[in-house]
């Protein structure tokens, strides 16, 4: 049994556990962990499809940012941490049935459809680079969808700030209408006094 | 001035007079609206006289022509015509005349009547309508003229509209005169499909082509169309005539003004069937078969509805029962193919029974409206005139020799006695049997009425006296041809072929002329008449109800009790009007709230159209149901729908 | 002058006329009323342009204006008119007029009352005008918007219900009809009712087609068993409302019929025509026993105009079954133009027992019977024209009422014995239910204070009765004219229906 | 990239631009002078509507830019230009709400911008990816929107269940996609087309995908059964985001169907018009059904939607010229029906209370006689009764579903619709036949006065001369 | 030996754990967002493998721009999470269920 056998079940046991475990465990905290878990295992079976600049990526973006974002959110609201168990069981056998019908579905048409057949091509060689050629296309033909993907990371942001920012009227701000619109004897007063020595 | 203008003056007359009397009541007032009226009698009468002479006297052809055409579609020309002949002639003669007496008559009748206008509106439009009548040239107009008539009837029957009875009267004589209609239209119906026209001329012209056509209406069973079409009209007939079962509606029909009962349901209205079927020989001919069943029913009719005038107390109701047995005697006439003989006995009943109607209606007047006659007796010694002319017109009517009743009805009942349908040996016995019975209820009246000890309370025989003139003038007139018309007509009218252009009989039926070939005029006949059985029986009637009611007055009494059971079936007339009331009317009455409630109101509207809204009612408020709200159960809808949609497009084919 | 658009202008007038008194109401409403009658009477004397240029000896459309609509789908603004809907457009115009003075006494927002109705009878104008089926199919829906409106404002306690009963039912029939002008036109390629009417199809497809117009017009005319929401209708309406129901909007399910039903799919009607004749007996039988059934006097009357439409569902398709039967088409004719003659006379007819209704209500303010009686001590003229109305109502030979039954029951009986049979029923039903309804309300002793207190009729009730009266005494007497104008074409369609079109 | 490209895409980089100097502008504008960020953001619209009304004069083949991840063509430009005018509306109907609720600030214009340039982006996308951050884009900016009013527990929630159900159903989409580029190779939506006509791809991992694709559509459509998140969502956002939910993304959504359908995916029609099928059957049925038990007319309207766009699946399921070109008119009138409708609530809502009760209505037609009028025509034409608007749509879907012999189909929409027209009516009757509760007049500005009575008129006025928007939708295809 | 099998199966696998999470989940909102971050992975996968097995860039590219998708909508989700917290003191999925019917 190839290596490369053994590291893609290794991982993919791995990333189906901790991708249940997610869904299960009580602790949103938990649960995030389990996530970084499990994306940290997809990273590694995306380098086995010679995918390195997405596995990298996915952790630095993932592991990195938005998890983090999870775990400061988790902190922040501190959330009372119910079992999620309560209530699980009941709905559970409809549930798993309907996923499991799912699974079996696309199980079918995987198996059984000639992907099964399709092997593992050789890949390139040590000198050829995926990301370059990424950036190559990404810069050629996706140029177009990458500045879209620009304004969507805009669009985010606003949202995000519209929806969480809420002024304190304990803090200070700068309003920069305001300064922009500052008239000049908002600047400087002109005091008038009695000027002085006079008599000598 | 043209024959045709003359012609049509004489319907135009009393329907412009009615048209100002009815809409200008006010501006031309009572006496205004009289006049008016009576001179456009008046004058219809003269001219319906000119023609009259002309047709009988100088000879003037038939006219059949188109006044205007009232449609033409598919084919089919629906027009407004004239056709006038002897028999119309006649009809026209006796209408104006018997309708000119009784609006004379009528301003004393009706004089302190508040609708004195409108009366005399009604009564000219039914002049108006009755001539339309007589004087069509085809079935439609016949139709129209015959509903026409029913309607001034219902007016006038509901005259007096506060009257409970009088309202209930008309609706009743409307409705019943509409089952008629009923089977008249079906028969007009038949004509047209089968002989493509409604102008009498082109179907008679056409009657021999279809005559041996047979319809199949009940499965196969062939039926002989003529026999059927015959019938249908004759269902017509009956009800206008008021023949037995439809009869119903003419005695309560009294509750109208007595002109009225003169005008309408004795001299003219009740007649036209009679002269219809007279006037449509030449298709009654065809079928022996109606003509058998006409035979029966007239002679149903004349018997038992004379036995119900016996125990009759009101004064006009008697003579209304008189009316119906003498229809019946015209009926059983039709049936024996002597239609001439039919026409005869209607104009001298119209004479005679008009004339006993306004004595009545005399008497009414002289009594204050009291019609009882158990409350009168003795009047006669109080109005001579009227007790006179009564006496002429009972004479008449008992068909006394030279009295004009005695040679319609003699003949009549010759012709039935010659006659040999099935059906004419009952015919026979009937008509006999209704010689005692007429007799016998008209002098009842009579003595009851004028002669005896008087039973009437004080104060009205106070004002008991006799009544002006404007009501014993037309009276007399009657009087007279009651009295003499069957001697002078009889001759020309049966065996002079007077009729004979109008009125076809086949030789095998023609029972006219084997009277004619005993006929040596109208002295012979009368002599002739007091040795019959038939004058025999008739005094035994008389011999009767003098004995009863002029000398023995207890007698009636304890007759009463002894025949009880007989009694009470003759005062509940049969049972036809329970019958007709509390089983027909009740039964559809029933049925209608039955169909309103249950049909529309429960199972259309109520389950199908307010059901199918509260189903989807139920439906909106169950599916709503789902939209828990419950995020989980939105993303798990989705699952299903995906889980669900893969296996049904993508793994199950 | 009648190179005029008159069709056009008879249809857009009083639409242009509704948007003024609507726009006016506000500022000044007593301008409405007399703007309103003017408008009408100017739509009147169009119509009688149109009756004077019309030439009845062909049955070809004429006044015909056509101009492209929607060229995506071959649709056109396609006017004209035949000896079949020139009547039906008259009286429409004639019974606009007398419903707007009908109304003159409409106190609650009478801009919006004459503005609606103006709206709703240019709207039936240019429906029976359309010589195109999705023009037809809009005006056709369309005019329930304005009537819905007229029952839901103006009407009475239980209008709400009423109202909507109204419209879906009308639209639930109608949409039917939108998809089998649809076919047709997928079909046929064109909207154009003489090309559909051309169009030659299969049975089976004839048979859908034709239930659906079936289902459509039926609910229209009213046909039992679709035809409750008539009554609730009627009783809710303002009179005005009646009148217009009655006298044209129940005229739309015959003409609807003749238009399309007989001559798009005339085999399929040869081979359902016992359907709406067993449907058109039931009408008269039963619903004639229905109608002798009810308490409300406007209920009454609406079962009384389900009966006699009856009659013309009958007329109608008599053609066929005469044909089957006798092997040869006389009596055909009479029956479609008894049916036609029936609808025009039931407009006056029904039209004016429901203004005598509207008269009692306006000082009573009952419509049940019994809360009346001897209403002739007080009202004696306003009895005659009631006495005579009914009377016609009952079929009484010299009114209109007469002349299409007749000719109908005559056509019957070509047909077969026991269609006349059942039909001559209503002599006997009609007179039952009509004379019940005036003894019980006109004669007899003065029933209550009510009735004591009555006034006889005031001015514009004469004018209204007596312009009815006067129509229905003509037709009656003389129906020659109108006859004279449909003759052509209904022999015309009468060949059409009979050469089978299953191509 | 050449500059005639850039051209094409003139009107998305206008949009961009301008929604970001808005953004910036709205900096420096102080609250009571808010007005100018509106005055931008119309003014913005408007030249947008002139450079796309430019290309669609142009003449009109479709066009491939960008490697080829960007159409243009004349069914974007027309789809395009009525965004424009809808949103136009959209702005001056929200500012009257905005200002009664204290929500006057400029995120909405900006967020509606870019939401906009999303549906641009998604009405031209050329291949899987665009036609993704297109929808992306709209759909995050309209998540924010439902939210706007942060005070709001009902709209925290509406936009809670909105981005989860959102964010899965474009992971349903996008699992799609992934299986059909594995079976093509290609996120070209050409390509794509083009390897499925050379008879590449296994059929049913293809019809696999195409079922994940489907729902994705069907979600942003509304379609029973992925509907449920319309209804909470409408009812939960403030009016003005429910007037804008109703209308642009409904056109992004047909838009989205008519790319990845008939673009891409017209090889699989077979499979997909059965799928559409079950989708607008249910949507008619369902939507219809429900709307009539309800009694908060925002969720009324909500099931109307759904009803509708059953409707619009009606027209698209032929796959016909025809049928998209009546789908198209369909959606566009719906929009503007629409948006008429809830500025009619709007304009009712006042005192810092939103009129979501159907009794609000009450007795319009004598508070405001004539908006009263404007509210019936749109109330009927969305019953789709002649001569308004909403008929001719109707009638065009109809006939596209007959033409393509789904007979019973048409009969159970034109069933529906009769059901449908009762809830249509009850407005009416709330409006017309019961006297109101408060009698107090019914004020609004006047621009709002003026549009609201341009979108009224609109019903009467398309309906009348509905030929000249037929032929140029059926001129799109 | 490994084929595309194993891979979309991983995919599919993944994809049924997202959502059987989804709607598994009452309590938790922010479990929901976590889901949602695993479905996206799942379809990252298939994208991969695909475009490996088939030897075509552009899944890979199509995935780069999902992270960046998956992280802004991460972010607005977040927010809204926010929002909902501060309007109603809890993210329990069974609480926000004011709207229905």
């Amino acid at each position: 049994m190839p290596i490369i056998e053994i590291v893609f079940y290794l991982f993919s046991t791995v990333l189906v556990l901790s991708a249940l475990s997610v869904i299960t465990v009580g602790n949103p905290i938990h649960a995030a962990l389990f996530l970084i878990l499990s994306f940290f295992s997809a990273a590694c079976i995306w380098i086995l499809l010679q995918a390195e600049f997405l596995a990298i990526t996915l952790v630095l973006v993932y592991v990195g940012a938005v998890m983090v974002l999870f775990l400061f959110v988790v902190m922040m609201l501190d959330v009372n941490v119910t079992s999620v168990k309560e209530g699980f069981a009941r709905y559970l056998p409809a549930g798993v049935l309907v996923s499991l019908a799912m699974a079996v579905q696309l199980f079918l048409v995987i198996w059984t459809r000639g992907m099964e057949a399709v092997p593992l091509p050789a890949g390139e060689g040590a000198d050829y680079s995926h990301t370059s050629a990424i950036g190559e296309l990404l810069y050629t033909e996706y140029l177009y969808a990458f500045e879209i993907a620009a304004v969507l990371l805009l669009v985010a942001i606003i949202a995000a700030i519209a929806l969480t920012h809420r002024r304190r009227p304990e803090t200070k701000y700068q309003d920069p209408s305001r300064q922009v619109r500052v008239k000049r004897d908002e600047r400087l007063r002109v005091v008038k006094m009695k000027s002085e020595g006079e008599e000598g | 001035m043209s024959i045709e203008t003359v012609l049509l003056l004489i319907p135009l007359l009393p329907l412009v007079g009615s048209a100002v009397a009815g809409l200008l009541r006010h501006q031309v007032g009572r006496s205004g609206a009289h006049w008016i009226t009576i001179l456009a009698v008046a004058g219809s009468a003269a001219l319906s006289a000119y023609v009259a002479w002309q047709v009988f006297f100088n000879g003037l052809p038939t006219l059949d022509y188109t006044v205007y055409t009232w449609a033409v579609a598919d084919g089919i020309k629906f027009e407004v015509g004239f056709l006038v002949d002897s028999l119309t002639a006649l009809m026209m003669t006796v209408v104006t005349f018997v309708s000119l007496m009784v609006h004379i008559y009528t301003i004393g009748y009706m004089h302190d009547d508040p609708g004195y206008q409108r009366f005399f509106s009604y009564i000219n439009l039914f002049t108006f309508a009755m001539l339309m009548l007589v004087m069509a040239n085809n079935f439609m107009q016949l139709f129209f003229g015959w509903e026409a008539v029913g309607l001034v009837s219902y007016l006038l029957i509901g005259f007096w509209f506060k009257k409970d009875t009088a309202v209930k009267a008309n609706l009743k004589a409307f409705l019943v005169n509409r089952v008629g209609d009923f089977g008249f239209l079906l028969g007009i119906a038949a004509i047209v499909v089968y002989m493509g026209s409604l102008n009498y001329a082109e179907v008679f012209a056409a009657v021999p082509a279809v005559e041996g056509t047979t319809i199949s209406l009940f499965g196969d069973a062939q039926w002989s169309l003529m026999t059927v079409i015959c019938i249908c009209l004759f269902i017509g007939a009956m009800g206008k005539s008021a023949q037995v079962p439809l009869h119903v509606w003419l005695p309560d029909s009294m509750e109208g003004p007595t002109p009225i009962s003169a005008l309408i349901h004795a001299a003219t209205m009740v007649t036209a069937g009679i002269f219809m079927v007279a006037r449509l020989s030449p298709i009654f001919e065809t079928s022996d078969v109606a003509l058998s069943f006409i035979l029966v029913i007239g002679a149903i009719t004349a018997l038992f509805m004379g036995l119900v005038g016996i125990v009759q107390n009101d004064i006009k109701r008697v003579v209304a029962y008189s009316t119906l047995s003498q229809l019946g005697y015209m009926t059983v006439a039709l049936g024996a193919s002597a239609y001439s003989v039919a026409i005869f006995h209607l104009m001298t009943h119209a004479f005679f029974k008009a004339l006993l109607f306004l004595a009545a209606g005399s008497v009414i007047i002289a009594l204050h409206h009291k019609q009882d006659m158990r409350q009168m007796g003795g009047v006669g010694k109080y109005m001579p005139i009227t007790a006179a002319t009564a006496w002429v017109g009972s004479l008449a009517l008992i068909g006394f020799p030279f009295f004009s009743g005695f040679f319609s009805k003699d003949l009549i009942i010759e012709a039935v006695h010659l006659a040999d349908r099935p059906g004419a040996g009952f015919a026979y016995f009937a008509v006999m049997a209704g010689v005692v019975i007429t007799a016998l209820y008209t002098f009842r009246m009579l003595y009851l009425t004028f002669h005896g000890p008087t039973r009437m309370d004080e104060e009205t025989r106070s004002h008991a006296h006799e009544t002006p003139a404007v009501v014993t003038i037309p009276l007399i007139l009657l009087a007279i041809p009651s009295l003499a018309i069957g001697y002078f007509t009889v001759e020309p009218l049966l065996f002079g072929g007077a009729l004979s252009d109008a009125i076809v009989v086949r030789p095998e039926n023609d029972v006219v002329a084997e009277l004619g070939h005993h006929f040596h005029g109208a002295f012979a006949l009368a002599t002739h008449g007091f040795v019959t059985p038939v004058f025999w029986l008739a005094m035994l009637g008389v011999a009767i109800s003098t004995y009863i009611y002029l000398f023995n007055p207890g007698l009636a009494g304890t007759l009463k009790q002894r025949l009880h059971i007989a009694w009470s079936v003759l005062d509940r007339k049969y049972g036809f009007d329970e019958l007709w009331q509390k089983v027909l009317a009740g039964a559809g009455l029933s049925i209608a709230s039955g169909l309103s409630k249950g049909g529309d109101r429960t199972v259309i509207d109520g389950w199908l159209v307010n059901g199918s809204a509260r189903l989807v009612g139920r439906m909106s408020g169950a599916l709503r149901q789902l939209q828990s709200g419950f995020l989980f159960h939105y993303a798990f809808v989705m699952i299903v729908a995906l889980v669900a949609l893969v296996a049904s497009f993508a793994l199950l084919r | 002058m009648l190179d005029w658009p008159l069709l056009s202008l008879l249809t857009w007038i009083p639409i242009a006329g509704a948007v003024v008194v609507a726009a006016l109401g506000q500022r000044s409403p007593d301008l409405v009323r007399p703007l309103a009658l003017i408008v009408a009477l100017a739509t009147f004397g169009l119509s009688l342009l149109l009756y004077v240029g019309f030439d009845a000896t062909t049955a070809q459309m004429q006044f015909v204006e056509k101009t492209i609509w929607i060229e995506a789908f071959n649709i056109h603004y396609h006017l004209g008119i035949d000896g079949l809907s020139l009547p039906l457009i008259l009286l429409n115009t004639l019974i606009c007029v007398l419903v707007i003075i009908g109304g003159w006494r409409i106190t609650d927002r009478p801009h919006q009352y004459m503005a609606a109705f103006l709206m709703l009878h240019a709207l039936m104008t240019g429906m029976f005008a359309a010589m195109d089926a999705l023009l037809f199919y809009v005006f056709f829906e369309a005019m329930l918007v304005p009537m819905f409106l007229i029952i839901g404002i103006w009407g009475g306690p239980n209008r709400i219900y009423a109202t909507v009963k109204f419209f879906l039912f009308t639209f639930f029939g109608s949409v039917f009809m939108l998809i089998a002008l649809l076919w047709l036109y997928l079909d046929s390629g064109s909207f154009s009712i003489a090309e559909l009417q051309q169009h030659e199809f299969g049975l089976v497809p004839q048979i859908w087609v034709f239930l659906a117009f079936l289902i459509a017009f039926a609910v229209k005319v009213p046909m039992w068993p679709v035809h409750t929401w008539l009554p609730d209708a009627h009783v809710e309406a303002p009179t005005g409302g009646s009148v217009v129901l009655a006298a044209v909007m129940l005229k739309i399910g015959g003409y609807g019929l003749v238009r399309f039903a007989l001559p798009i799919t005339p085999d399929a009607a040869a081979h359902l025509d016992w359907l709406v004749i067993a449907l058109s007996l039931i009408a008269i039988v039963y619903i004639g026993f229905v109608a002798l059934a009810q308490s409300d006097m406007k209920k009454l009357i609406a079962y009384s105009s389900i009966s006699h439409m009856g009659f013309v569902t009958l007329g109608l398709f008599l053609a066929f079954a005469i044909a089957r039967n006798t092997g040869e088409l006389t009596g055909a004719g009479l029956g479609l133009s008894g049916a036609m003659v029936q609808m025009i006379s039931h407009g006056f007819i029904s039209g004016a027992m429901f203004l005598a209704v509207g008269v009692l209500y306006d000082r009573v303010h009952s419509r049940e019977i019994s809360a009346y009686g001897g209403v002739a001590n007080t009202m004696p003229w306003f009895a005659m024209f009631a006495v005579l109305f009914f009377m016609a109502n009952s079929g009484l030979p010299g009114t209109s009422g007469f002349v299409g039954e007749f000719m109908v029951i005559l056509a019957a009986f070509h047909a077969s014995f026991w269609f006349a049979f059942a039909a001559a029923a209503t002599l006997i039903l009609g007179a039952a239910y009509s004379l019940w309804l005036v003894k019980r309300v006109f004669y007899g002793e003065v029933a209550n204070d009510n009735v004591a207190s009555l006034k006889d009729l005031d001015g514009r009730e004469w004018l209204m009765l007596t312009v009815l009266a006067v129509f229905t005494l003509g037709l009656g007497l003389w129906p020659y004219p109108l006859i004279e104008l449909m003759e052509p074409s209904i022999q015309n369609l009468v060949e059409h229906i009979m050469q089978s079109k299953i191509g | 990239m050449t500059i005639a490209e850039l051209q094409l895409a003139l009107p998305e980089i206008f949009v961009l631009s301008m929604a970001c100097v808005v953004l910036l502008a709205d900096l420096f504008i102080s609250d009571q002078r808010r007005g100018l960020t509106h005055t931008l953001a119309v003014v913005t619209l408007v030249f947008a509507a002139i450079l796309s009304l430019r290309l669609m004069m142009a003449p009109g083949e479709e066009v491939l830019a960008f490697s080829d991840t960007f159409i243009r063509d004349r069914f974007g430009d027309v789809l395009k230009v009525f965004c424009y005018l809808i949103l136009i509306g959209v702005f001056v109907y929200a500012k009257h709400y905005l200002r009664q609720f204290g929500l006057f600030k400029g995120e909405f214009y900006t967020l509606s911008l870019f939401a906009l340039l999303g549906t641009m982006v998604l009405i031209s996308a050329g291949s899987l990816l665009t036609v993704y951050l297109g929808l992306e884009l709209l759909t995050l900016a309209s998540y924010a929107l439902v939210a706007i009013d942060r005070k709001s527990l009902q709209g925290s929630e509406a936009a809670m269940k909105y981005f989860v159900l959102g964010s899965m159903a474009s992971g349903l989409l996008l699992f799609g996609m992934s299986l059909i580029f594995g079976a093509t190779g290609s996120l070209d939506l050409n390509d794509v087309s083009a390897a499925l006509a050379s008879g590449m791809g296994e059929s049913m991992l293809l019809t696999v995908g195409l079922v994940f694709i489907v729902l994705g559509i069907a979600f942003k459509l509304g379609a029973v059964p992925l509907h449920m998140w319309v209804p909470d969502v409408y009812h939960g956002a403030p009016l003005p985001i429910t007037l804008f939910l109703s209308s642009v993304p409904k056109l992004a959504a047909l838009a989205l169907a008519i790319r990845l359908l008939d673009n891409g995916l017209i090889e699989l029609h077979a499979d997909w018009q059965g799928m559409l099928i079950v989708l607008a059957a249910l949507s008619m049925v369902l939507g219809n059904v429900v709307a009539i038990a309800q009694t908060n007319i925002k969720r009324m309207l909500a099931y109307s939607t759904i009803s509708h766009m059953g409707f619009v699946l009606l027209g698209l399921l032929p796959a016909t010229q025809q049928g998209y070109a009546a789908a198209m008119f369909y959606a566009i009138v719906y929009a503007i029906m629409s948006a008429g409708a809830f500025a009619v609530l709007i304009m009712l809502s006042n005192k810092g209370a939103e009129a979501e009760n159907l009794d609000d209505l009450k007795g319009l037609a004598k508070r405001n006689p004539w908006h009263a009028l404007m509210m019936l025509m749109l109330m009927f034409s969305l019953a789709g009764i002649p001569v308004f608007v909403g008929f001719f749509a109707k009638w065009q879907v109809i006939a596209a579903a007959l033409s393509a012999g789904f007979t019973w189909l048409s009969i159970l929409a034109v069933v529906t619709a009769v059901i449908g027209a009762f809830y249509y009516l009850r407005v009416v009757k709330l409006m017309y036949f019961d006297d109101p509760e408060d009698t107090e007049p019914v004020a609004a500005p006047v621009d709002f006065q003026a549009v609201l009575t341009v979108n009224g008129l609109a019903m009467l006025g398309l309906g009348i001369f509905s030929g000249g928007l037929i032929s140029l939708c059926v001129s799109s295809f | 030996m490994l084929t595309m099998a194993h891979f979309i199966t991983l995919g599919a696998v993944l994809f049924c754990i997202a959502v059987a999470g989804i709607f598994l989940n009452r309590k938790n909102v922010l479990i929901l967002l976590m889901c949602i971050e695993l479905m996206l992975l799942s379809v990252n996968m298939n994208f991969i493998a695909f475009s490996r097995f088939l030897d075509v860039l552009d899944g890979q590219v199509f995935v780069f721009f999902i992270l960046t998708v998956a992280a802004a909508e991460a972010a607005i989700g977040l927010a809204l999470l926010v929002v909902l917290f501060r309007n109603r003191r809890s993210i329990s999925v069974e609480d926000i269920s004011d709207l229905r019917g």
